[in-house]
């Protein structure tokens, strides 16, 4: 049995990686002797020293910069940014290099890049800390785009992230860091980059979630099967590529969608989900379409943020209200 | 054939080190020691309202903290080099500085307990909140400036970060800014020696971090950070300067983070008490009041007056903070444009209960 | 008459803001003496002076952060962004602080700033000048995204941007630069920021959408005339708050919706408007959704750039096919 | 009290003046006059692909263009300090760089005409791209470096870019990485004075751009960017320090940009004759050619048949990108990742009119 939290599995994913393969190298702000102000890199330093786990400068845009050269050369960074809040910096050598030094270059040169970040709130984080920013990234196209919801998928997604020969974001969310302990063993299989997972079978409506939204959605699911709604629950996983058809599928079943996101509701990622089902799978819709997010409001500071994730019973009553329709 | 083009010097100013013994003539104000005792008691209320928002914290009531134990002595010299309507524009460890400039201690609490209404100070209306986002501020600090310009004010703005911050390109691109129109703005460097884990060797190979100042063509200068006099002397000869159209000036401030990073650190995780214990000895109370008492100006008795004093702000502050009753959702709305758009008000009807 | 291109218009806009109101000034690379590479701001200085168009070292976040300095004193800055290429540097300041400084110090220090960039592709520009990032601004709250596609429009709607006591972004489809004419006088009104534009009015398809996609929407509902499909074509024009009313009002009429967006298809803006319907106005479609789209790749160079952007012929088959399905 | 802490200065080299005449002892590699008819042909070569692009440009059959005329000496000498298996990280301005270190004409005829295969060098298999977003291949150098370093070799890393460009963030950001990891890189700036219509003096307030390395905490120094010998000399000796383990350099080329910025630009605008006259009888070429003339090392014969010889080379290039067959669409697609996903591939056959 080797039971971890999220954060542990993240951790052991890391050091996997790095024992099989000497390309890896983990940079970022105390990733080192701190082990990772979340302790996701505990441990990294001593077992593989400092020419592999490295502490950088205060200076995010270099350090995705830094990761793109590293890439270039062909080791593969796994540069850790230390929350959401600051990615933004980083954002022109996602978008301009790291996402398309393959393409721009016709495959000469390459960015085998992993970018983690804690993401969204819950956790009476400080200003800045609880942002939840995933939607700019999926825009991004080069760039494959992962959130992690549960220790045994962050694990096999992780590793599979670093393995990929693409820039991939991998965003972990603070919330479910020691929210569970899971089996995930050390030699746990990569989970596919392009895959959502059912988590849970149902016949009456379609959860689409991801990342700190799982555990929300399966509760809501919980209870409305209480009340006889059999809800079938999809975490995405993996935002970009999107498994378009596993989401499809279910919605051809259930007849009902509803999309749960923390992030504010315009132009975050659900409007994708949801537009997805409005071209292709239109004709299965038994119900509009509902999307539980984040106000379209900066995320309030400690005191009000509970008000502002979607919670399970804000998911159960948009559930409700599909049923209530048809 | 090589010819020399230009030519630099980083100085390093002290007036009281750590014996309390002042090196050589101290500056003007410096006689008064009225003036003194205003910086020592800056100081000290600024250590209490520390240890009251770090227990605040670990009782559950107080969000995540950083406190600003034995860098005092640079948050309250430099507030006390600036007029009242100069503008502040700080990072999240100047607690003294804000108090000293009439930010109440109750806003400040508000704030580091999670509630945006304490970055609505009834005092300083123009200085910037506590910034989180590590150097992001430094451009506003030029922006300030050049609209103080551009108004023809002799007003100015300081500008505080800390040695991490300055690994920061932003605050490099500030610098340049402020550079080039000789704009009226004072950036002190808070080098506490510490950027979280990573010690300020391992942040930059520069041998002072004043001397980023010389890449944007401005003055740099080092200070003691744990000497108040030097702080306020060099922050207030800066701040003449800009007034006068001189322009900007760094100023790096040498102290030391005593504690952890904030309430969520540990930093016996990476630095041990070899590393630590001799800060103590250079922290900038005792100095102060070492020379204070040497003067005749500061009794043991002033002292007990002063801490009490402090408590009974400090306990005061609390009791009113933990008194303030909570906003309503609907503020996260109301706040985000002058005016609700329709869809935003559809979002508040649902989010508040009210459905349109 | 004045006749005025659009870039002619968003000059005009600026120097009747700038007349108007002392506060505003121009910031940006270029503004000055050369006028902005798009002879955006030509004239302004000799006009306005140098204490108010003012030429910037090359630093995008600091432009930004600048005029976030400036706005907080109470000047409007209106900052040039000299490509949407080159914005993302700028993005950090635009989310942790352009757009949240009212709501984080509940209105003591506000952010009444206009950031302009051209955007899009089509000129034959070189790399990295010719994206298309809207929908990642869209998903800022506190931020308006306003999008010119037509001289008259441009001149309103930037006028009502540079007054709004609120940050904007204001994005200028480079290829409609000077692509026709327009009657556009001096004291032409300032246009709303929470209103889309029905440009034409059609009872088969909603076509939705701004910005350089305009024309060819347009162009393909004239197409489609002569095959007697009625095409409503309605330009969003503000991005953000959107007018989701006039959209929903549309598709009750005409029963089906193409959306027309440059961006790559992934988490582009158009996954918001298909999202709404989806949400609020499902019952009223009679076919699926349909995206005309940029493709999920980088921008290709020059040579193939015309066959990335949506084209009239592209959208006119999407509608064919919406007609084709009920 | 003041005490000096730190102590900088910045260094100008110059070997050859405008007159052609050496200022004192050459480096050794210039006593070779083979070397310097090596760095002659190679900013000859520069200036006709320069001449030739632009004409492409003006008639439709190329996209924006950036010339390198008058700065020839810039790229053509850093290149020739650089080793084959070195590293190359432009802007886009050093053709002149690019074509010594064997990427072809045909290729940046390519590039520069809007397809990508343009960037997919047979030479230089690792050298980056040009890069457009200014400043922001500064952190790829140093990421490079630290490659590098990392695999115990003693390549190193040249990175360009422009007097513009100095003012970035990203810049600042990658000097420090360079400075606290004593990484093998160089920087070069190519400063030619003007960032579009931004004259040097509105960029930055610093005296040099040299001195931005001082903020980094590593060497800086000037050089005379006409003389092609100072550049090579400067970058070489950079590179030998960077090898055996002595970090990073900023060299500083001092130059003109005698054309307009790109081919979209006309620089009448900001700009007059007056301005840009004198420094036409700075540039790099007619200085070299009478300093080797005068050695007997270079006769007009010799300059006709390279004039000759440039031509042929250059209309090959010409003829050769406008024989490439265009790239079919499905390059877009099948680039972007390793492996196509599945959605993109439904795009992809959507696209290319092969539907699934
Ligand atoms: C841009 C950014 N990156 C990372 C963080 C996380 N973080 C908060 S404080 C800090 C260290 C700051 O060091 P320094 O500038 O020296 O200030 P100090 O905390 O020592 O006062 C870091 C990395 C942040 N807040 N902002
Ligand atoms: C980040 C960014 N901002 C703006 C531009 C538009 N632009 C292209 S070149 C240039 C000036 C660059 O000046 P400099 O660095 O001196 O290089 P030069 O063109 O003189 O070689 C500008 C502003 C850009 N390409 N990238
Ligand atoms: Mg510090
Ligand atoms: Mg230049």
């Amino acid at each position: 049995m080797t039971e971890r939290t999220l954060v542990q599995a993240v951790n052991a994913a890391m050091a996997r990686a790095m024992a099989e393969d000497p390309a890896v190298l983990v940079v970022g702000e105390d990733v080192g002797t701190d082990g990772g102000v979340f302790r996701a890199t505990e441990g990294l330093l001593g077992r593989f020293g400092p020419q592999r786990v490295i502490d950088t400068p205060l200076a995010e845009a270099g350090i995705a910069g830094l990761a793109v050269g590293l890439a270039a050369q062909g080791f593969r960074p796994v540069a850790e940014i230390q929350f959401t809040g600051f990615i933004y910096a980083a954002l022109d050598q996602v978008v301009n290099h790291a996402a398309r030094l393959r393409t721009r270059t016709r495959g000469r040169l390459t960015c085998p890049l992993v970018i983690r970040a804690p993401t969204g709130g819950g956790v009476r984080a400080p200003e800045h800390h609880s942002e939840s920013p995933e939607a700019m990234f999926a825009h991004i196209p080069g760039l494959r785009v992962v959130v992690a919801s549960s220790p045994a998928r962050a694990f096999g997604l992780l590793l599979a992230a670093i393995r990929d020969p693409d820039p991939v974001l991998f965003l972990e969310p603070t919330r479910l860091y020691r929210a569970v302990r899971e089996e995930v063993p050390d030699d746990a299989p990569p989970l596919p980059l392009d895959r959502a997972f059912v988590l849970r079978e149902g016949t009456d409506a379609t959860l689409v979630a991801w990342g700190g939204m799982v555990p929300e959605a399966l509760a809501a699911a919980e209870a409305l099967e209480k009340e006889d709604v059999s809800c079938e629950v999809i975490d995405l996983a993996t935002l970009k590529p999107l498994d378009e058809e596993t989401i499809l599928a279910s919605v051809a079943r259930t007849g009902r969608l509803v999309v749960v996101q923390e992030a504010p509701l315009t132009a975050g990622f659900g409007a994708e989900v949801a537009a997805r089902v409005a071209e292709r799978g239109l004709m299965s819709l038994r119900a509009p379409v509902r999307r539980v997010t984040g106000w379209d409001t900066v995320m309030p500071l400690l005191r009000l943020e509970q008000r502002y994730i979607p919670s399970a019973a804000r998911i159960a009553a948009a559930v409700r209200d599909a049923m209530a329709f048809a | 054939m090589e010819t020399v083009v230009a030519r630099f010097e980083i100085r390093h100013r002290r007036h009281l080190g750590p014996d309390g013994v002042p090196a050589g003539d101290l500056p003007a104000f410096a006689r008064d020691p009225a003036e003194l005792v205003a910086l020592y008691r800056g100081m000290v209320r600024t250590r209490a309202f520390d240890q009251k928002a770090v227990a605040l914290q670990r009782t559950g009531r107080l969000g995540t903290y950083a406190s600003s134990l034995g860098q005092e002595a640079v948050a309250v010299g430099l507030a006390a080099a600036m007029r009242p309507d100069d503008v502040f524009v700080p990072a999240f460890r100047e607690h003294g500085a804000q108090l000293w400039r009439g930010v109440t201690m109750r806003e400040l609490l508000l704030y580091w307990g999670g509630d945006e209404r304490g970055s609505n100070f009834a005092g300083p209306r123009q200085d910037f909140p506590v910034n989180v986002p590590v150097g992001s501020q430094a451009p506003h600090a030029a922006g300030v400036a050049l609209a103080m310009r551009l108004h023809g004010e002799d007003r100015a703005v300081v500008c505080a970060f800390g040695d991490g911050a300055t690994s920061k390109g932003d605050v490099a691109e500030a610098l340049v800014f402020a550079g080039v129109w000789s704009l009226p703005v004072v950036f002190v460097v808070n080098n506490n020696q510490w950027a979280i884990s990573v010690p300020r060797r391992a942040q930059t190979a520069a041998e002072t971090l004043a001397q980023k100042a010389i890449a944007a063509g401005i003055p740099g200068m080092q200070v003691d950070g744990n000497d108040v006099i030097a702080v306020r002397d060099a922050v207030a000869e800066a701040l003449a300067r800009a007034r006068s159209g001189g322009g900007a000036t760094v100023v790096e401030a040498v102290t030391y983070r005593l504690g952890d990073h904030t309430t969520a650190d540990d930093a016996r995780r990476y630095r041990d008490d070899a590393e630590v214990s001799p800060h103590w000895r250079e922290e900038p109370l005792p100095r102060l009041r070492t020379y204070l008492t040497s003067l005749g100006a500061w009794t043991k008795a002033q002292e007990d007056a002063l801490l009490a004093q402090c408590r009974a702000e400090v306990d005061q502050a609390e009791a009113d903070y933990l008194a303030t009753p909570p906003q309503d959702l609907a503020s996260i709305f109301d706040h985000t444009f002058a005016v609700l758009p329709a869809e935003l008000a559809r979002q508040k009807a649902e989010a508040t209960g009210d459905e349109p």
